[in-house]
């Protein structure tokens, strides 16, 4: 095999794997963009979604779509629920509490689903056989093209919904001032639920996408995945749509080369040098607006 | 170099001494921001002591000519000299060293802190002591401690607040919390004061008040002091000399007469009820 | 401090053995404590049915450790003072190396099933042995190095490539053993490559691999992370034989039948394979569920069951429970009794070199058809 | 139209309004005038919902509105320009008049858009900046500009003309009493009393969270304690 | 009106304190030695100074600087191997080396704090955790590739660094505890602890105070990183083995859960929930596999109900209390003052 064939494939490696994180990315970036919370149950909701597409198909054996469609429904309804349930009772308390009550959700989610579905992975059946795509020599598998395809139609959809459509409005509006958007006559607790409801129904997409590429479920899946997808939106400049799935794709093709350089020992540090090199070039990530405060 | 304005351009009290060179001396200061001119060739110059006022339509460029100053805005043209030394690079906390301090127009207190607390802070450099003192409280910790305590209660008693010493600055109503401003900018030792919009949010006999302090800073402190206001009893009641500032240019220049009677000046700025006020 | 149940239980004779079982029981390696738990508890609840020991129950005391070495030291200490005579535990090496340290300066008979680092019972920098550890299961330089030989003897190996969880020490040992052997029996390792704990991509490393075009891979990580790098390899077209160390075992279950075709990995035991085994299987299964029996629950198993006959020998010694002389009557019984102790895992008894490992030869499975079968005796 | 009956209002432990009760009538101006710190943006806050009275009770058109949710309020007509301006800062000027028109129909969009920018040219000119970056007069504009594009029955407005130039301060009281005059009520908290009370019809005075004195604004104006505490006379 | 309220004269307040604290540590040190604090109960009590150190070296970065660094078990990693990797490669008595090892901990950690403040603390807010958590990871992936160095056998990697001698006493945790807690209250209270404070309330505001607030943020950072590598070299010498596993993202979680739920900015908040939070987990050991969703449950419920942490901001001290006590009516002016009632 070439040089030029090994290096092909890694950069397609690196989209395919970026192209998870950026979609989760989103997710994060949308609810940090309205309420600055780094929710850090966002990881956990995927995997929720994951089991729920285990329960489905591997022991209700349902249709695969119905699968898709009640992992999708389940993350947006426990997205909500746990917004309901944990976020909302500290509206307006510091930012940092809500960050721990973050955490809080996170760990109970795992150790919940860990005495619910076992400490062992699971594994999820296939949704179904998406053929391959072939770039001359080299394959490219089906369901990266649908989650590289996703991420894009999320990222333009999400963009258009924020910036063109009413509840967009509001939920910008929300994100800088609750108290002001509240005298604008803007629900802010309608806002924030729907907020959740699209972040986590991306959760759920993510879920799935993510399960075809990597077909196991475990307890503890979410919290490495929330991570990296909270490093590739801080990366793309948080909060910035655009920026969730750059930053993404940044992240999946920074680990992939740096491990096709032979440094795949050092990966993790690499990656995180590569990105704190990024943010000292750019403090607030590639498309992060600058934080500009008039004195 | 430019020709220096002649001094003193907006020194009018002449039985004062203004000191042989200005406390602030400004020349073709400007600013850019995105194409927009937000203060283009400004002069100024302010004696040792004075009370001079900014004025000007909103967005004139006023709080711009402050940010100039303290340095949160490096300008793009000019050259200011405090007490006859550029201050180019310095930053802003070199600058506060060197004796400007301000008030800012969205107050800045240190919220959560007391009102003590926030005054010390300004005290920061006024009472030096190594962290090592701290640590092992060694005697110049106690010394200096126990004076600046007593100076920050002093500086509080300008305005009669000693009482709301322990109080959360951020408790304290609105007008309160300006007047703490100003006391915490004081507590650096200025030479020059600067102040942005010091009497909004206050009624007339609180801006009374307070006209009567700034004046009696000036002599007890003996420094300068240039100050933005809308209200123009403030401004007309303090400013031996005035400047008016439009779209970035400064428009006019002189006394509280010249000011008030200069139709450019009524016709940007004063208005025809001001005018009749005036 | 005992569990209700357990006190009724014992009400008649009212004394009790009591043992410790200590190990991560949530959190990523909940897994593995899990069946070290049940495994050892599986064999002691037989135990107490049929009486007990000299007519005297075994209370276990139970402790989660969440994989913590922190956690470990402070729950096994829990456990001392609350008067055990023995330890099961602990399962991962880290932890266990740690309680070592607690458990040797008070001479506390311990056996882990699952610690597989040669350091857990000998100390290479003082050169000094353990002498109150033991284990069940085998040693990282023995399966390393057993692979790598069997490589170059069985598979006519001339290049390898390694793959590692970095940073785990389970794995590293493996292919730390696995490389210097293959120097010895002439393989070249032409990719030494590396991911993390929680990766679920691996595509980048072996994109690198594939392009070394290695004879075989040795992969002596988790059978989760194992079965989705072999998918994910034959995704890239690498065709190479995988080889794997007992981590392998329950791989059959991530990937699927064709891809894994052809694998090796070494085990301790075969599951199925006899009828001791499906007994153990069984039983279990009913316990506990098939959702941990992994191979770790059969070494557990022979854990307890190595302790039971030591502590059944001290206990016929007549010395007092907890006592010095106790312990070290444990110790000494580990030994002489264990070579008697048929185990799911060691059909010839248990026998301990002079570093308190066990003597037993490696099982070589293959998987054939989507099956882990028992390959040969190496 | 607003009626406000013995509202007790505190802070954690701190009561800043003591039983207030007043009313605006349709059609009116009226103004609250007090002392810093004497509780008048709590009184508006409470009334747009903002914060919450632990006695008592509100009404505005009729309605009981005292514990409705602020967007709720704001959709019956009562519009509130907050103290402190509290514009948008990471939108432009457009996007902010945009927001102040969420629940405003559409149709009307265009047009009172192009009263605002009709009545303050600085805006229209700085449209498309980020309004963080306007200068404090700037915002001012644009907070009160935003009030108006949701075209409300009773407008309540919070020092509208703290940091203004004169000549804007003038404008501002203008388009105050040209908007009561095209109907709409309006509630008006100054630091300025001389001028509130010059186009009010009636004024409340606040001391330490109570109301202590009440008149037409005529008599205020005269009267000699409420000269010598707020009007500098 | 001023004055009146009587207060304990500064270096009386210290004199009880010091007692009182020589006290616990005399009464903590017989039970033990008499055997009436159980060998369990000791290593808990040790846990929680440990952590009580981590927590309130934490609280200086996030509590009074207020960044929200996500790195901090990074520090505690290069404080606990240098600390080993003194003791045990310098051929000492592990009671002279362990001291040694203490303040070397400590001091490497600093500099760290140092070389990665300078650069982190020019971003602000979610960046500056990321760029703090980036450090952490690196520190750890470093620790666990430079296994050996040039030869010479350095961390061991994933296979531990072990034998370390096991020096860590309830003693010398809890005197290390006192000290740091003291220098954090002494460098607290002074001008330079205000600047740090003022930072956090305001920056553009304490530069124009004349605040360096470049040094001051790498002094607060670097005082927080000092002490976790004293906490780090205590943990060495604690648990006798490492690993970078130990010291992962998530160690740096549970020490911000730890000042956050004690309240941001408050001392004995930390110190009251490291305690908490470590003996929980203890106190749960009944409950197994549930144990962690009894926590989780009470994390979540404990910051619904009290979302500025047990204490907020609040620093309880003794001599206050003695002060309250000594004045039972405190005669200060509560009223309110008002500019506008002298002129009515
Ligand atoms: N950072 C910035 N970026 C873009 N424009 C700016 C920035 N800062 C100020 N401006 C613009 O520069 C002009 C001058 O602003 P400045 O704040 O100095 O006005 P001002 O005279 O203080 O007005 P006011 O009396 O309303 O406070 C304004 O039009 C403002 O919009
Ligand atoms: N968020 C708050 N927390 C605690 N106390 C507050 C808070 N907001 C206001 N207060 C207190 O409530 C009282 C009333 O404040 P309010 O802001 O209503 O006064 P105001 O009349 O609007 O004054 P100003 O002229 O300064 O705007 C004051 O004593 C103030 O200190
Ligand atoms: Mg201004
Ligand atoms: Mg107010």
């Amino acid at each position: 095999m070439s040089v030029y064939t090994t290096i092909l494939r890694q950069i397609i490696n690196g989209l395919q794997s970026g192209s998870i994180y950026a979609l989760v990315a989103l997710g994060y970036s949308m609810v940090y963009g309205i309420i600055t919370l780094l929710n850090f149950a966002h990881g956990d909701i995927i995997m929720i979604g994951a089991y729920i597409a285990w329960l489905s198909m591997a022991k209700l054996s349902m249709h695969p779509a119905f699968a898709i469609l009640s992992a999708i429904l389940g993350c947006t309804l426990l997205g909500m629920l746990i917004e309901k349930a944990a976020y909302k009772p500290l509206r307006g308390s510091p930012r940092i509490s809500l960050l721990i009550t973050a955490i809080g959700v996170s760990f109970l989610l795992e150790n919940l689903s860990q005495m619910v579905f076992g400490a062992k992975a699971q594994v999820i059946p296939s949704f179904s056989n998406i053929p391959s795509i072939f770039l001359g020599t080299i394959e490219l598998s089906g369901t990266a093209v649908i989650t590289l395809i996703a991420a894009a139609v999320s990222m333009l959809l999400l963009t258009f919904l924020v910036q063109k459509t009413k509840m967009g409005k509001a939920m910008r509006a929300v994100s800088e001032d609750t108290d002001a958007a509240q005298l604008m006559g803007i629900n802010i607790n309608r806002t924030i639920s729907f907020t959740f409801a699209i972040g986590s129904a991306l959760a759920g997409i993510g879920a799935v996408l993510y399960c075809s590429a990597y077909p196991q479920a475990t307890p503890t899946m979410g919290s490495m995945l929330g991570l990296k997808a909270f490093v590739a939106a801080v990366l793309g400049g948080i909060g910035s749509i655009p920026g969730a799935m750059i930053g993404g794709f940044a992240i999946g093709l920074a680990e992939s080369l740096v491990s096709a350089i032979g440094l795949s020992v050092w990966r993790d540090g690499v990656v995180f040098a590569i990105l704190i090199i990024v943010l000292l070039v750019k403090p607030t990530g590639i498309l992060g607006r600058p934080m500009r405060e008039k004195v | 170099m430019d020709k220096l304005v002649p001094l003193p351009s907006l020194g009018f009290i002449p039985e004062r001494d203004l000191g042989s060179t200005p406390i602030l001396d400004i020349h073709h200061l400007g600013v850019e921001f995105g194409g927009l001119h937000a203060v283009d060739d400004f002069n100024l110059i302010i004696g040792r002591t004075e009370i001079a006022g900014l004025i000007g339509p909103n967005g004139a460029g006023k709080t711009t000519v402050f940010n100039l100053l303290t340095n949160v805005y490096t300008p793009t043209r000019g050259v200011v000299l405090l007490d006859g030394v550029d201050i180019r690079g310095k930053s802003t906390a070199q600058l506060n060293r060197m004796g400007i301090a301000r008030t800012f127009q969205n107050i800045r207190l240190f919220k959560d802190l007391s009102v003590e607390d926030n005054v010390r802070i300004g005290l920061h450099n006024a009472f030096e002591y190594s962290l090592g003192s701290a640590l092992f409280r060694l005697p110049s910790y106690w010394k200096n401690e126990r004076l600046a305590h007593d100076t920050a209660l002093g500086l509080l008693s300008i305005f009669d607040m000693q009482s709301l010493a322990d109080k959360p600055a951020g408790s304290l109503p609105y007008g309160a919390q300006r007047r703490l401003e100003i006391v915490r900018a004081l507590a650096t030792k200025p030479k020059l004061l600067l102040l942005d919009e010091p009497a909004a949010g206050m009624n007339p006999s609180e801006t009374g008040e307070l006209m009567e302090n700034i004046r009696r800073i000036r002599d007890t402190f003996e420094i300068a002091i240039l100050l933005i206001e809308h209200d123009m009893n403030l401004v007309m009641g303090i400013c031996e000399g005035i400047a008016v500032l439009n779209y970035g240019r400064i428009i006019a220049k002189g006394t509280q007469e010249q000011i008030k009677s200069n139709p450019v000046v009524i016709e940007a700025y004063l208005g025809r009820r001001g005018e009749a006020k005036a | 401090a005992a569990p209700a149940a357990i006190v009724a239980d014992q009400a008649a004779s009212g004394e009790t053995i009591k043992v410790g079982i200590l190990g991560p029981h949530t959190g990523d390696y909940a897994v593995y404590g899990l069946a070290v738990k049940n495994g050892a508890q599986l064999y002691i609840d037989e135990v107490n049915k049929a009486g007990g020991i000299n007519g005297k129950q075994i209370e276990t005391i139970v402790y989660d450790n969440k994989g913590d070495s922190t956690e470990a030291i402070t729950a096994f200490t829990r456990m001392v003072d609350e008067g055990i005579t023995a330890l099961i535990g602990d399962v991962l090496t880290g932890n266990t190396i740690a309680v070592v340290g607690e458990a040797n300066p008070i001479n506390m008979p311990m056996i882990t099933a699952s610690a597989t680092a040669a350091a857990v019972t000998y100390n290479a920098d003082t050169d000094t042995v353990y002498t109150n550890v033991f284990r069940t299961c085998f040693i990282d330089p023995f399966q390393g190095e057993k692979m790598a030989q069997y490589a170059a003897e069985k598979l006519n190996a001339k290049t390898a490539a390694v793959l590692t969880m970095t940073g785990d020490d389970y794995s590293v040992g493996l292919a730390d053993a696995f490389k210097a052997k293959c120097a010895e029996v002439g393989i070249s390792v032409v990719a030494d490559e590396g991911y993390s704990k929680g990766d679920v991509d691996f595509k980048a490393q072996l994109t690198n691999i594939l392009a070394a075009t290695p004879d075989v891979v040795f992969c002596p990580n988790y059978y989760q992370d194992d079965g989705m790098i072999v998918t994910q390899a034959r995704e890239l077209g690498l065709t190479s034989a995988f080889l794997g160390g007992d981590g392998w075992a329950g791989v059959s279950a991530y990937a699927s039948a064709e891809d894994l075709e052809g694998s090796y990995f070494c085990s301790a035991y075969a599951p199925g394979s006899t009828d001791a085994v499906k007994a153990f299987e069984a039983a279990y299964t009913a316990a506990y569920g098939a959702d941990t029996l992994n191979m770790f629950a059969a070494t557990a198993y022979d854990a307890a069951k190595v302790l039971v006959a030591a502590l059944t020998k001290a206990e016929a010694s007549g010395t007092a429970a907890g006592s010095d002389e106790y312990k070290q009557a444990v110790i000494d019984a580990i030994k002489t009794e264990g070579p008697s102790v048929v185990g799911i895992t060691s059909e010839t008894g248990y026998t301990f070199d002079d570093h308190n490992n066990p003597i037993k030869s490696a099982v070589i499975m293959t998987l054939t058809g989507g099956v882990e079968t028992f390959k040969e005796m190496y | 139209m607003l009626e406000v009956q013995n509202i007790n209002v505190f802070y954690g432990n701190i009561q800043a309004i003591r039983d207030i009760s007043f009313s605006v009538e349709d059609g009116e101006i009226v103004t609250l005038i007090g002392a810093n710190g004497a509780g008048k943006s709590t009184i508006l806050k409470s009334i747009s919902g903002l914060l919450r009275s632990k006695t008592g009770d509100i009404t505005f058109d009729g309605k009981s509105i005292k514990g409705t949710a602020p967007h709720k309020i704001v959709a019956q007509g009562l519009a509130h320009v907050p103290e402190g301006r509290r514009v948008f800062l990471q939108m432009t000027v457009e996007e902010n008049l945009d927001m102040g028109a969420f629940t405003a129909p559409r149709a009307t969009f265009e047009d009172s858009i192009a009263n605002v920018y009709e009545r303050f040219p600085r805006l229209k000119e700085r449209r498309r900046q980020i309004a963080g970056t306007l200068s404090g007069g700037e915002q001012q504009m644009l907070a009160m500009g935003r009030g108006l594009m949701s075209q409300p029955k009773l407008m309540m407005l919070d020092e509208p003309s703290m940091g203004l130039a004169p000549i804007l301060v003038e404008q501002i009281f203008d388009i105050i009493q040209e908007l009561n005059r095209a109907g709409t009520t309006i509630l008006l908290v100054e630091q300025n009393a001389q001028m509130a009370l010059s186009i009010a019809n009636r004024g409340y005075v606040l001391e330490t969270g109570q109301i202590v004195f009440h008149a037409p604004s005529s008599e205020l104006l005269t009267n000699d304690a409420v000269q010598k505490a707020y009007l500098g006379g | 009106m001023k004055q009146a309220y009587k207060k304990i004269p500064m270096p009386v307040r210290y004199a009880i304190n010091t007692l009182l604290f020589a006290a616990f540590l005399i009464i903590g040190v017989s039970l033990i030695q008499s055997g009436a604090i159980s060998k369990y109960f000791t290593k808990v009590l040790m846990l929680i100074g440990i952590n009580i150190i981590l927590a309130v070296s934490l609280n200086i970065a996030t509590g009074y600087l207020g960044q929200l660094p996500l790195g901090h078990a990074g520090f505690m990693a290069v404080g606990a191997y240098t600390a080993a990797i003194f003791m045990t490669r310098s051929g000492l008595d592990p009671s002279v080396s362990f001291p040694i090892g203490l303040v070397l901990g400590a001091l490497s950690a600093g500099i760290f704090g140092i070389l990665i403040g300078i650069p982190a603390l020019r971003l602000k807010g979610d960046y500056l955790a990321i760029i703090t958590l980036g450090f952490g990871e690196i520190i750890r992936v470093v620790l666990l590739n430079i296994d050996s160095v040039l030869g010479f056998k350095l961390t061991y990697g994933a296979a531990s660094l072990k034998s370390i001698p096991k020096e860590t006493t309830f003693l010398n945790t809890f005197l290390c505890v006192g000290i740091a807690c003291l220098l954090i209250h002494t460098m607290m209270k002074s001008r330079h602890g205000r600047a740090v404070l003022s930072i956090r309330e305001n920056e553009i505001a304490a530069e124009s105070c004349g605040i360096n607030i470049t040094y001051y943020k790498v002094l607060g950072f670097t005082a927080s990183a000092v002490f976790a590598g004293l906490a780090g070299a205590l943990y060495a010498g604690y648990l006798g083995i490492l690993n970078p596993s130990s010291f992962g993202f998530m160690k740096s979680i549970e020490i911000l859960v730890m000042v956050v739920l004690g309240g941001m900015g408050s001392m004995v908040g930390s110190v009251l929930s490291a305690t908490v939070l470590t003996a929980i987990p203890e106190l749960l050991r009944a409950f197994s596999e549930y144990r962690m969703i009894v926590y989780s449950l009470l994390l979540i419920t404990v910051m619904i109900f009290k979302p500025s942490g047990l204490m907020g901001q609040y620093d309880f001290s003794l001599s206050r209390i003695l002060e309250k006590v000594f004045n039972r009516k405190p005669t200060r002016d509560t009223t309110n003052h008002k500019a506008g009632d002298k002129n009515g």
